[in-house]
């Protein structure tokens, strides 16, 4: 009997035990984050085919929902986790080369801390514990945005202090708000009894949870701090920001208006929203010369697409969504992990600096390549099922509506191909200096490179591997009802 | 200009919350779930103060995720100011006598008053965080008093985890004992007295340390470096 | 009572004002301070004795406390 | 009047401290400043959430003596919440201090309109 609740506590009792581990072996600390993913990989592994037949609800404290605050452990709650564990599993395994300079015994403890943050948001049940969990993930972030000490990177991590403390007051304002109608805090039990309460004390509470997720999530007009925080990081911690705490973002965002609020009737502002974010986000990122940046602003444009496709609505649609969401955090990932060694090796962010660097490195720049045709959407990589899921869904609807929004989003990735193969020609066609010397990144680089080239290349090919994973999660967001009954019984 | 349309803006989100405002009427009982913690709380924690019953049990989870946030601030800070890993040889200017005397005299009594409010906090008002803020807040008095004494970086980094492990020992401990994580293993006692509640003031004690270690540490911190 | 509390109310928020109108950080600090100290009154009026003690300990003292360190490390006035 | 302020007073203080803390952080360029502003934005959450769960004439949710009557106890859900809600807030301002401190040294001003303009 594995319960779900491990998922978060060993990782989080392991973190506290660092400064103790640290006492007796000052290197320790490195490999506490790979040792806790891989348990939590594991553990995500094996609860994946029970929640697909029925979720678990882990009730802390031994008390009924509503009660007690409860974890729930659906298919989107397992599916996230085990996205998380692996991802930040790959993550740790660069990091223990990669990270060399200042205070690393913090740094490693602030990853593990932030990706059990992440692992709580996508579990819990209950919308304080959801804030607190998010407080977990956002203050480490901004603690390591910050870690490598440079005038941009505290710059960075000061302005998302703020724009993040501010969107989480909001947040608690919100949760105030719904106590103060519904006298209870569990998620199941709101949305049970907000079908009653009149819709106008409702806006204000759901303006407040959107806006306050939402600068997390990176939607458009909240996304100022996302550029500079996600160039100025170390490249790992990069590749955790986009390809992990805007996705969570983006999971409580779309838990709250799918499950709470159900709220069908703002899906299509919602979409109007994803396509401003992904048309800003890809213009910005073509006139980018930082390769990190420009990376940060492909992120908030891919956040646009996931945003619009899961507010299509329909289950093709939020299924493409989570597909997108499942491939952008591969492919944006292996892309961060890549760039940090290019940039490492050229000692320079600009793309310019970038030239002939696939003579130099070859097996890093095919695998920055591979992440960039995967985010395109190029077959066989994983980002063209996802994407073409997307299109049949929007398609699939029949409104005119988003047969023009889906016209949008395709003029967004003529402008993505326009940029990535700007830098791969940089990469591989320009320099013609014959002073290459070949020398790779190191081993523990090289590995989570090549496990992630080899994820893209096999959900690229089988995507039917991932395919009823995201439908039933799909249904999850879509059915509150049955999200509710699994809760309260 | 930029005032102007911040001034707007407000006007705007105070109108919007005003609104929603007269559906939580105030001063009326509103509340489900608090009412059965009322009528229920001390038969099935033992804590005859509600608030501390529902902070440590039944929304223990929240808790542990707060003495969290509090353990990344901590480190997080430390990571942040000594980046620069730089160690400058500082000036200590010795503080007046009446001060350095003063500080002295109240330290010891103001540690035993933030132990007895982490100890009663199942009883009284009181708890964990209050009573780490307030041993805090007598290191803090150290710091200005006596300039040269430095609390042991080890004996606090210590405390901050045998703190937080033991919150999280004791939840498992629940879980296999009682079913399930944080479930209240050990015997509720009667009432009103000092040994009852079950894991509560276990719990509370642990909070204790670990933020009155914390807060210390950031103080500490923040007068160390630069 | 409902008097007491209305001044308590008006004088908080003239502290919170005056906080946003000191060039001095200091002063403004110690308005801040006013403001967290006022509200733990006001939770103690609101029958929350808990929050009024960790407000007062917490809000109050260690918060002042930190700021001011933070201001002696960099600038004491607004420019 | 007298029955606005009965029903508003506590209201009326906590969303002042919301928009006034809001103001602060939206106009002031001085980073110290900014930050003084999250934390009376903070402590106007926290009133508001204690006074969403304040009963008129309540007493604390503290059985000191047994015969205590529980009907007018206030509710105590939203002061555990708002417990956890200030550590979070003082943790987030002290990381906010001490990225100052550094920002302080790096460019000599905390004004940010100026370090804005120093960056590039």
């Amino acid at each position: 009997m594995v319960n779900p609740v491990l998922l978060i506590i060993v990782p989080l009792g392991l973190a506290f035990a660092i400064p103790l581990f640290a006492l007796f072996w000052k290197g320790a600390a490195k490999y506490i984050p790979p040792a806790a993913l891989g348990f939590n990989l594991i553990v995500s592994l094996i609860l994946l085919p029970r929640v697909l037949a029925e979720p678990i609800i882990v009730s802390l404290g031994g008390w009924q929902p509503p009660f007690c605050i409860n974890l729930v452990a659906g298919p989107v709650g397992i599916l996230f986790s085990a996205i998380i564990a692996l991802v930040g599993l790959l993550v740790s395994i660069y990091a223990l080369d990669y990270i060399r300079e200042g205070a690393v015994e913090r740094y490693h403890t602030l990853y593990l801390l932030l990706l059990t943050g992440a692992t709580g948001v996508v579990l819990t049940g209950d919308i304080f514990n959801l804030f607190v969990f998010f407080e977990i993930l956002c203050i480490s972030s901004y603690a390591l945005v910050a870690y490598l000490g440079e005038r941009s990177g505290i710059e960075s991590a000061v302005k998302y202090l703020i724009q993040g403390s501010v969107g989480s007051s909001f947040l608690l304002i919100g949760i105030g708000l719904l106590y103060g109608q519904f006298g209870t805090l569990n998620i199941a039990d709101i949305a049970e009894k907000i079908t009653s309460a009149s819709p106008i004390s409702l806006f204000v509470p759901m303006v407040l949870f959107i806006t306050g997720l939402g600068v997390e999530a990176a939607i458009f007009p909240l996304n100022a701090w996302l550029p500079d925080a996600h160039s100025s990081a170390p490249s790992s911690i990069s590749a955790i920001l986009s390809g992990i705490a805007i996705e969570v973002g983006l999971y409580a965002v779309t838990r709250v208006i799918f499950t709470i609020f159900g709220a069908s009737g703002i899906l299509s502002f919602l979409a109007v929203l994803g396509i401003l974010t992904l048309l800003v986000g890809e213009i910005c990122a073509f006139s980018q010369n930082n390769i990190k940046r420009m990376l940060a602003y492909s992120s908030i444009g891919q956040i646009g697409l996931i945003l619009f496709a899961l507010a299509i609505g329909t289950s093709y649609g939020v299924a493409g969504g989570l597909f997108q969401l499942l491939s952008h955090t591969l492919s944006k990932a292996l892309l961060f992990l890549a760039a940090g060694y290019m940039i490492y090796r050229a000692g320079s962010m600009e793309i310019s600096a970038m030239e002939g660097m696939g003579k130099k490195m070859p097996i890093t720049c095919l695998a920055f390549t591979i992440g960039a045709f995967s985010l395109v959407g190029l077959p066989p990589f994983t980002g063209f099922p996802s994407k073409f899921l997307i299109v049949r869904a929007a398609l699939a609807t029949q409104e005119a509506f988003f047969c023009v929004l889906i016209g949008l989003v395709l003029l967004g990735t003529v402008i993505e191909v326009a940029y990535f193969f700007r830098v791969i020609q940089v990469l591989y066609f320009k320099g013609e200096k014959m002073n290459s010397v070949k020398k790779e990144a190191p081993i523990a680089a090289l590995i989570p490179i090549f496990f992630f080239v080899a994820l893209i290349i096999t959900v690229g090919i089988y995507p039917r591997l991932v395919t009823d994973v995201l439908n039933s999660a799909a249904s999850e967001f879509l059915n509150r009802l049955d999200y509710i009954r699994s809760v309260l019984g | 200009m930029r005032r102007t349309v911040a001034i707007l803006l407000l006007i705007i989100a105070g109108l919007g919350i005003s609104l929603s405002l007269t559906s939580i009427p105030f001063g009326v009982p509103k509340t489900k779930v608090g009412r059965h913690y009322i009528n229920e709380g001390v038969k099935e924690t033992g804590a005859t103060n509600i608030v501390t019953s529902v902070v440590v049990n039944y929304r223990g989870f929240d808790t542990l995720g707060e003495v969290t946030v509090l353990f990344i601030a901590a480190i997080g800070l430390g990571a942040v100011l000594t980046a620069s890993g730089k160690e400058k040889e500082r000036k200590i200017e010795p503080a007046s006598l009446i001060l350095g005397t003063g500080c002295r005299f109240l330290f010891p009594l103001i540690l035993v008053f933030g132990t007895y409010v982490f100890i009663h906090g199942h009883l009284t008002p009181g708890g964990g965080f209050q009573g780490g803020a307030i041993i805090a807040s007598g290191f803090l008095l150290i710091y200005l008093g006596c300039r040269e004494r430095r609390i042991s970086r080890v004996a606090s980094n210590l405390a901050e985890s045998l703190g937080g492990l033991t919150f999280v020992v004791i939840g498992l401990l629940g879980l296999v004992f009682g079913g399930h994580f944080l479930s209240n293993f050990l015997p509720r006692g009667t009432a009103n007295a000092l040994f009852s509640a079950g894991i509560i003031p276990i719990i509370y004690i642990a909070v204790g340390f670990k933020v009155g270690s914390e807060l210390a540490g950031i103080i500490d911190n923040l007068i160390e470096e630069s | 009572m409902i008097f007491i509390v209305s001044f308590l109310v008006v004088l908080m928020l003239v502290g919170a004002v005056a906080a946003s109108i000191f060039r001095d950080l200091i002063s403004a600090v110690i308005s801040a301070t006013l403001v967290s100290l006022v509200a733990a009154i006001l939770f103690y009026l609101l029958a929350a004795p808990d929050v009024a003690m960790a407000e007062a300990a917490i809000g109050a003292a260690l918060t002042a406390a930190i700021f001011i360190i933070a201001i002696r490390r960099t600038k004491r006035y607004e420019e | 009047m007298m029955s606005f302020l009965n029903s508003y007073i506590y209201y009326t203080g906590a969303f002042g401290l919301i928009l006034i803390g809001l103001y602060i952080i939206l106009v002031k360029h001085n980073l110290i400043k900014v930050i003084v502003g999250l934390g009376i934005l903070d402590t106007g959450v926290n009133l508001f959430l204690v006074s969403v769960g304040y009963i008129t004439k309540g007493t604390a949710p503290i059985f000191s003596r047994s015969e205590i009557n529980s009907e007018h106890m206030v509710d105590p859900v939203p002061q555990a919440l708002v417990l956890t809600a200030i550590v979070i807030g003082v943790a987030v301002l002290a990381l906010a201090l001490s990225l100052s401190i550094r920002l302080y040294k790096h460019y000599g001003t905390l004004n940010l309109r100026k370090i804005r303009e120093q960056r590039w």
